[in-house]
């Protein structure tokens, strides 16, 4: 085996961010390469200098023993390198093919890019029809759609940024006996991703990084998930401590929620039926785009449905808007920070008010409390370590992690009876997750009932006192979450809702 | 009153004259929007390319420089507003609105000393023995060129839009100017070459008028058709041959409440002249009730401005 | 290279800032422009931006031409921070003043303090009501609002001239199409306030309305919500906003100022309805909106600084043969420059080598 | 009104003490507001090449300024008094909807004499002046009655206004007098000046198989389109001929120049006084543009004996018996109708087909 890409101290700075700091190693051919460390610590600057989207201020890197440095993606592709990416760049309203398409640099004629895209895909067991809307498919297809698309330039170099955080456990597998067969041919692939069980059964080096510098590297397969943890964290692993799980009377039940997606290539809701009680948290897994954004929606109340359907301490409240919800004690956290659950350029007091005028009282008869608005602004900055200099900047000049802290704070502090959140530490730091976590459980101790929608498993096991899964539409029984196994949250993932029989919660 | 005096052939021949400005713009403009930007000073574009044309053609005796003038004129314009809209970010509903003032008094500045001249004219299609057939050499085979080159352009947007990479890559920009982003394109470019594309049509919408369906430069001549392009783009759901039908169905009910005057119809004509306004937006207003396919039609980043975030 | 650099925070010095270096920018542009004409440019820049506001009868015209500018400008605003895009407040204009107009004529001879109160109430009536059509339509049936909104122009503009040609036409006018005067009917004449400065009833109201604005949009929870909505839609709805309601508020209130503004246009300075009564003042709002940055204060004086140049371009035209499109060109320079350089309040330009 | 007074006035005075002394030595300061651009080859150009007329014909005597495209009302007072402020001696105000605001203004500066265009109101210091278009339309009228093969002449016109139905009866009354058949159709397109929408309409018409058209708008689009297709148009207040070499037949010419000389000329000589001049083809104030090949020689002989007989006031064109298009009567045998009536003229008579915009 020799060298592919040897990356030689590359360094890039942002205002104020040193995001990789004299970077240096080796990626050798068909090898599966980790790249390890947690959200913030440069793997995505890294690889988007590789893959010519950020230049570096200072390095080199060496490309099968060739100088190179790609201005642009384009370049990169031309030498052989392409990248998955975590956010997909496909286009909802565009066919398959033609996605394919447009991440070729030399495309084709029409039939004969359907033949290679049918070929490729079946080849390395990603079936896919070219003529399929983007927004028609499920996340996991679209995955495949831009792993055929880089499959079909022949890459020397394959980079993957964080490919399994939005599929199901069997099509991690998929995927997995995908890249073996890559491997295999000679294509070399950096793996990035901080889920060590996963770098543990896939990969044959790893780089680790912290704080935009290279900490170490290791052979996974020597490691133990905790050890690994400890070199990307750089410290003493601290397990979560089980909590004691003593559900008091039923608060929220939904009953036969049913409702059409306004999005043309949403997923309708089916008949989901739950009941949460008091210190109860219930986790609600599955993949994006099966229903989570719609049964956020109904039950902050941005969607109407009948009102029956969704009774909040014995009063039917399916008709009622999100403000009449939140007096009742109902607050939700919506999954995008941005444009969402904030207002970007907004600043913090005025995203204080967004949510908090009812239940903190900070408006009189229509008219805005200033002083009470930003008191409570500073309290939630304070009480959730909200890093930033002041109230008044706006929400989009905030980092994910401090953003998503606020609004998560936001809707806490106000002391609700039941709170939903969807992805609740999506895209944040380890240290911001844990904040996160650590408060909504706190809330849930202190008798609030709390549902938690994510696609994070390893957080819903870590959170859950029940669990269970969103898959097209329809939602399975609620089940006890401890001692569920992978394959039997796999199962229900994959739409076999009854499939998993386990203690009913 | 008799209807019978209404001549079918003659009324198409005359719609196709009032709605080919129209439609030139419209595709100029659905390009535009295509690419993810909205351009609301088609008005201004179009009445600058109706001067520009004119004084070209005027100087040069030529009919079809005066054309090519209006192109030119209509992007170096609409080049004001893919600047300020694409790289210094401005606001596009009120550049647009900022781009037909500017447009309009500039128009009526340039063309100051070109009033009451008559352009140099612009010979229609005459073919031996094909444009002298009954009706069919009228309605098919007596156009002046202009009319011949909409109709192409027509299939040439379609063509380019649905079966070019070029057209697929514009779309793209206008679904998801992010993704597009990521893939290594460059938008803001790719935008800016599409609002140039849509100052020279709508530029050569703007010279049909001054160069061959008046024809004379006046001020303000162009009198509101480039608002009426925009709404024959929503009409049109953004597809091509829609645009044409949406633009030759104004100029049909332009066309025909004047004739419908002419036959001495009994109703005011102050209502008639309201009723191709009032029909554009019963139209718009059915084309746009279905919220999931007009949002499936419409490109998703349409009037978002983009902003490269590394 | 130049690169663009975000702010955290909106700079508070280029806020203000900026309207004036546009402001310098186009009068070095414009003035370039009058010497090209053959215009000496620096008494063309006198007469349209200086002497407009030195000159006593030129300030005694200065509201008359502001009020109804700043009045529409007013509502606009309300809405283009919503992201609701009125662009017919010139229809809702004509509407205003057919409506109160045509309840003028109605009480046509009666006597009281009431009537012309009555008559503005019916003009804000009016141009609700006309404003309510591209309201209603965008909220049932998803149907763009400029588009709507500005096709409602050309219908207002036929039905003021069927009406002056038909019912509303004066009785003793020699059948010319013009209703009768209202600015030579007591009842129904619009009373000066302050006449140093040209300020009628109509300006007063137009300054009530600024100070109402301010206060609703600094204040309020609904000036909040109008602002969030145009800011994030999807976090407003999240907050518990309608956009409906917000559609129909920013419309209904944008129409109902125009439509007062007509009328007060009409009982005041145009004195009838004619088929030429509507002269833009509903389009030049819009862009006496944007130049006031949507601000209160700042239309306020966007309003009061294009009347100027209104007043002072009439005046170039026959004290230095100014073409009048040349003041037309002049002020969409002067938006284009605001535009452009409104950049440098959410970015600051970084001189870089090389791409990022 | 109350609008430009107080201050106006006070600087009226100013301005007339100090007018009153240097009056020998400066020259007449005249000014004109126009309506429309001066480059729309129709009213305001006329307007405008009266304008030209008189600074050719007294040079340094005169000094001549003009605002263009001033809207009707609030705008036009404005521009009237800032003119007045500026010294002019008179001012003329070209166009009906300017009324009001000259009769405002001149109450502020009574020392200016003013003259508005097409109006009924006058003051001291507040003359009138229109042209008998309705005249010229009588000859250009005859003129289509003869030249129309298929009986149907085509009318483009703005607004249903006394001054364009005037127009309108008159040409019928004339084209009917020399060819029984003949018939009107009529469109109304609302505006004074729309290129595309009278290119349309004379489309429009055309269609409908009129082969001689009229205007009373004042583009040459219809010119230009009478060119293409092959009919036959008349000029509208200027020349068209560039426009229709072969469709032209003739034009009616408005030409303000003779008024405005006189006028200013009075002025000059301190013999200035309010009048209501309403001129036609006798005084100058209407022309005739030079017939077409196309006319034949005998059509050509009776309008010019018909512009002679109306010059020599022989002849009147509305002589009765003429009756109202409801077939009641309007005039008797012999009758002529009085300005008073003519002024107020609404309604068509009779024999044409359509129904008046009321």
């Amino acid at each position: 085996m020799s060298v592919l890409l040897d990356i030689q101290g590359l360094s890039k700075s942002y205002p104020g961010v040193k995001a990789n700091d004299d970077i240096s190693f080796q990626i050798q051919e068909g090898e599966i390469h980790a790249l390890l460390g947690e959200n913030g610590a440069g793997k995505s600057t890294l690889v988007k200098m590789i893959y010519g989207l950020v230049r570096p201020d200072s390095g080199a890197m060496i490309l099968n023993g060739e100088k190179f440095a790609p201005p642009k993606p384009f370049f990169a592709r031309q030498k052989g390198v392409s990248m998955v990416f975590q956010h997909f760049s496909l286009f909802e309203a565009l066919t398959v093919a033609e996605n394919i398409t447009l991440g070729m640099d030399v495309a084709p004629s029409r039939k004969e890019l359907s033949a290679q895209i049918r070929k490729v895909s079946n080849e390395y067991g990603l079936p896919l029809d070219p003529d399929r809307l983007i927004g028609d498919l499920s996340v996991g297809e679209r995955q495949r759609v831009e792993i055929i698309r880089c499959l079909l330039q022949n890459p020397r170099l394959l980079i993957m940024d964080e490919p399994t955080s939005v599929l199901t456990p069997q099509e991690v597998e998929t995927l997995f006996g995908t890249l073996r067969k890559l491997s295999a041919n000679g294509v070399a692939i950096l793996y990035i991703s901080h889920k060590l069980d996963e770098i543990k059964a896939l990969c044959d080096h790893a780089t680790v990084l912290r704080m935009g510098k290279v900490v170490d590297t290791c052979i996974p397969a020597n490691e133990t998930a905790r050890s690994m943890a400890e070199m990307m964290i750089g410290g003493e692993l601290e397990m979560p401590k089980p909590r004691e799980f003593n559900p008091g009377e039923a608060v929220l039940e939904i009953k036969n929620l049913s409702l059409d997606s306004t999005d043309p290539f949403g997923t309708n809701l089916k008949n989901v039926s739950l009941s949460l009680r008091k210190g109860e948290i219930m986790g609600i897994g599955g993949v994006a785009g099966n229903g989570q954004d719609e049964l956020l929606a109904s039950l902050s109340g941005e969607r109407l449905v009948d009102k029956e359907m969704i009774v909040l301490k014995g009063a039917a409240i399916g008709r009622l808007g999100p403000n009449e919800r939140r007096k009742l004690g109902l607050l939700t956290g919506p999954e995008e920070r941005l444009g969402h659950a904030a207002a970007p350029a907004m600043s913090l007091a005025d995203n204080a008010l967004l949510t908090g005028s009812i239940r903190m009282g900070l408006a009189n008869k229509g008219f805005l409390k200033h002083r009470k608005i930003d008191e409570f602004a500073k309290h939630i900055v304070k009480e959730f370590d909200v890093r930033t200099p002041s109230i008044k900047v706006m929400a989009k000049a905030l980092s994910g992690g401090n953003l998503q802290k606020f609004v998560i704070g936001r809707e806490v502090l106000q002391s609700p009876e039941v709170l939903v959140v969807n992805q609740p530490t999506w895209g944040v730091d380890a240290a911001a997750a844990a904040a996160i976590r650590r408060a909504i459980q706190e809330l849930a101790e202190s008798g609030a009932a709390v549902l938690v929608v994510s696609q994070d498993l390893d957080e819903l096991m870590e959170m859950s006192d029940t669990f269970a899964v969103l898959a097209e539409g329809a939602m399975s029984k609620p089940q006890i979450a401890e001692g569920l196994t992978i394959d039997e949250i796999g199962l229900m993932m994959g739409g076999q809702l009854e499939g998993a029989q386990h203690a009913e919660a | 009153m008799d209807f019978s005096s209404l001549n079918p052939v003659a009324m198409i021949v005359l719609l196709v004259g009032a709605a080919t400005p129209i439609l030139l713009a419209a595709l100029g403009e659905l390009v535009v929007e295509k690419s993810g930007v909205l351009n609301l000073g088609v008005e201004g574009m179009m009445i600058i390319g109706a001067v520009t044309g004119f004084i070209v053609a005027t100087e040069t005796a030529s009919p079809y420089a005066g054309m090519l003038g209006s192109m030119v004129g209509g992007a170096l314009v609409a080049m004001i507003f893919g600047f300020l809209t694409q790289f210094l970010r401005s606001n596009q509903v009120a550049t647009g609105l900022a781009l037909t003032l500017f447009g309009l008094g500039l128009a009526a500045l340039l063309g100051g000393d070109y009033n009451g001249i008559k352009p140099p004219p612009t010979p229609r299609l005459n073919i031996e023995g094909l444009s002298d057939l009954p009706i069919v050499g009228e309605l098919l085979f007596s156009y002046d060129p202009v009319i011949y080159f909409s109709i192409f352009l027509v299939a040439a947007v379609w063509y380019f839009l649905n079966r070019t990479r070029g057209g697929l890559i514009l779309r793209a920009c206008g679904e998801n100017h992010d993704a597009a982003h990521s893939l290594g394109y460059n938008v803001v470019m790719i935008r800016f070459g599409a609002i140039m594309f849509g100052g020279a049509c709508a530029g050569l919408g703007g010279a049909y008028v001054s160069l061959i369906r008046v024809p004379q430069w006046t001020e303000g001549m162009t009198a509101g058709i480039g608002w009426i392009a925009l709404a024959i783009v929503v009409f049109a759901s953004w597809k091509p041959w829609r645009a044409i039908l949406g633009a030759y169905l104004f100029g049909g009910i332009t066309i025909l409440q004047l004739s419908l005057q002419a036959l001495g119809i009994s109703i005011s004509a102050a209502y008639l002249s309201m009723t191709p306004y009032i029909v554009t937006i019963v139209v718009l207003v059915i084309m746009s009730a279905d919220r999931k396919r007009a949002s499936l039609n419409a490109p998703a980043c349409l009037g978002r401005s983009f902003h490269a975030s590394n | 290279m130049l690169r663009l650099e975000p702010r955290q925070k909106a700079s508070n010095m280029m806020l203000y800032f900026t309207p004036l270096i546009a402001v310098a920018l186009t009068m070095v542009v414009g003035g370039a422009l009058f010497a090209m004409l053959g215009i000496n440019p620096f008494d063309a820049i006198w007469i349209i931006f200086f002497d407009p506001f030195l000159d006593s009868f030129n300030l005694s015209q200065l509201f008359i031409k502001a009020a109804p500018l700043i009045l529409i400008a007013i509502g606009l605003s309300l809405g283009f921070r919503a992201g609701v895009w009125n662009i017919g407040a010139e229809g809702q204009f004509i509407m205003g003043a057919l409506v109160g107009g045509a309840t003028g004529l109605a009480l046509w001879g009666m006597e009281g303090w009431w009537i012309l109160p009555f008559m503005a109430i019916m003009g804000a009536v009016g141009g609700f009501a006309w404003a309510m059509i591209p309201a209603i339509l965008k909220i049932r049936f998803n149907a763009n609002e400029i588009l709507v909104s500005l096709m409602l122009v050309y219908v207002a503009q036929n039905l003021l001239s069927a009406m002056v040609i038909g019912p509303l036409r004066d009785p003793d006018g020699f059948n010319f199409p013009e209703s009768r005067s209202f600015s030579r009917n007591d009842a129904t004449e619009l009373p000066m306030i302050f006449e140093p400065l040209g300020l009628h009833v109509g300006g007063v109201v137009a300054l009530i309305a600024l100070a109402g604005a301010f206060i609703l949009l600094q204040r309020h929870s609904l000036g909040f919500n109008i602002k969030l909505t145009g800011d994030s839609p999807r976090a407003a709805r999240f907050a518990g906003v309608n956009p409906s309601i917000i559609i129909a508020v920013c419309l209904g209130i944008s129409g109902a100022l125009a439509g007062l503004a007509g009328l007060f246009e009409l009982t005041g300075p145009a004195g009838k309805l004619t088929t030429n009564f509507p002269v833009g003042y509903g389009f030049t709002a819009i862009i006496v909106a944007f130049l006031g940055r949507l601000h209160p204060v700042g239309i306020l004086l966007a309003g009061v600084v294009l009347a100027g140049t209104f007043i002072g371009g009439e005046n170039a035209q026959f004290m230095l043969q100014l073409p009048s499109a040349a003041v037309r060109v002049f002020q969409g320079m002067l938006l284009f420059f605001l535009l452009a350089v409104e950049i440098l309040i959410s970015y600051r330009i970084r001189f870089s080598k090389g791409a990022s | 009104m109350k609008f430009t007074k107080t201050l106006a006035t006070a600087a009226a005075m100013g301005l007339a003490l100090s007018g009153a002394a240097f009056a020998d030595e400066d020259p007449i300061k005249a000014g004109f507001i126009y309506v429309g651009p001066i480059g729309d080859l129709g009213w305001t150009w006329t307007h405008d090449q009266g304008r030209l007329a008189l600074e050719a014909e007294y040079g340094d005597r005169v000094e001549t300024s003009f605002v263009e495209s001033v809207p009707e009302g609030a705008d036009a007072e404005r521009v009237m008094s800032q003119m007045a402020r500026a010294g002019m001696d008179i001012i003329f105000t070209t166009s009906f909807g300017y009324m009001d605001p000259t009769i405002n203004v001149a109450e502020d500066f009574p020392d200016v004499a003013f003259a508005h265009a097409t109006g009924f109101k006058r003051a001291d210091n507040v003359a009138t002046y229109s042209a008998r278009f309705y005249e010229g339309r009588y000859v250009i009228g005859e003129i289509a009655g003869a030249m129309t093969e298929t009986n149907k002449i085509g009318y483009i016109a703005s607004f249903p206004i006394p001054e364009v139905v005037r127009g309108i009866n008159s040409a019928y009354l004339a084209a009917k007098s020399v060819n029984p058949d003949v018939e009107f159709k009529v469109v109304w397109v609302y505006t004074w000046f729309d290129p595309g929408k009278e290119a349309d309409a004379a489309n429009a018409l055309i269609e409908q198989g009129v082969d001689v058209i009229m205007q009373h708008t004042d583009s040459p689009a219809a010119m230009t389109i009478a060119e293409e297709k092959g009919v036959y148009a008349f000029g509208q207040a200027s020349d068209m001929s560039a426009f229709g070499p072969n469709a032209q037949l003739t034009a009616i010419l408005d030409n303000w120049a003779p008024y405005y000389i006189d006028r200013v000329g009075a002025v000059l000589d301190g013999t200035w006084e309010s009048t209501d001049v309403w001129d036609g083809i006798g005084a100058g104030m209407v022309g005739i543009a030079p017939f077409s090949d196309n006319i034949p020689a005998d059509v050509q002989a009776r309008a010019t004996a018909t512009i002679a007989a109306i010059a020599s006031g022989e002849f009147q064109p509305f002589t009765g018996p003429i009756n109202k298009q409801d077939g009641s009567v309007w005039l008797a045998a012999g009758e002529t109708a009085d300005d008073g009536s003519l002024a107020g003229l609404n309604f068509y008579v009779e024999g044409i087909d359509g129904e008046l915009p009321q």
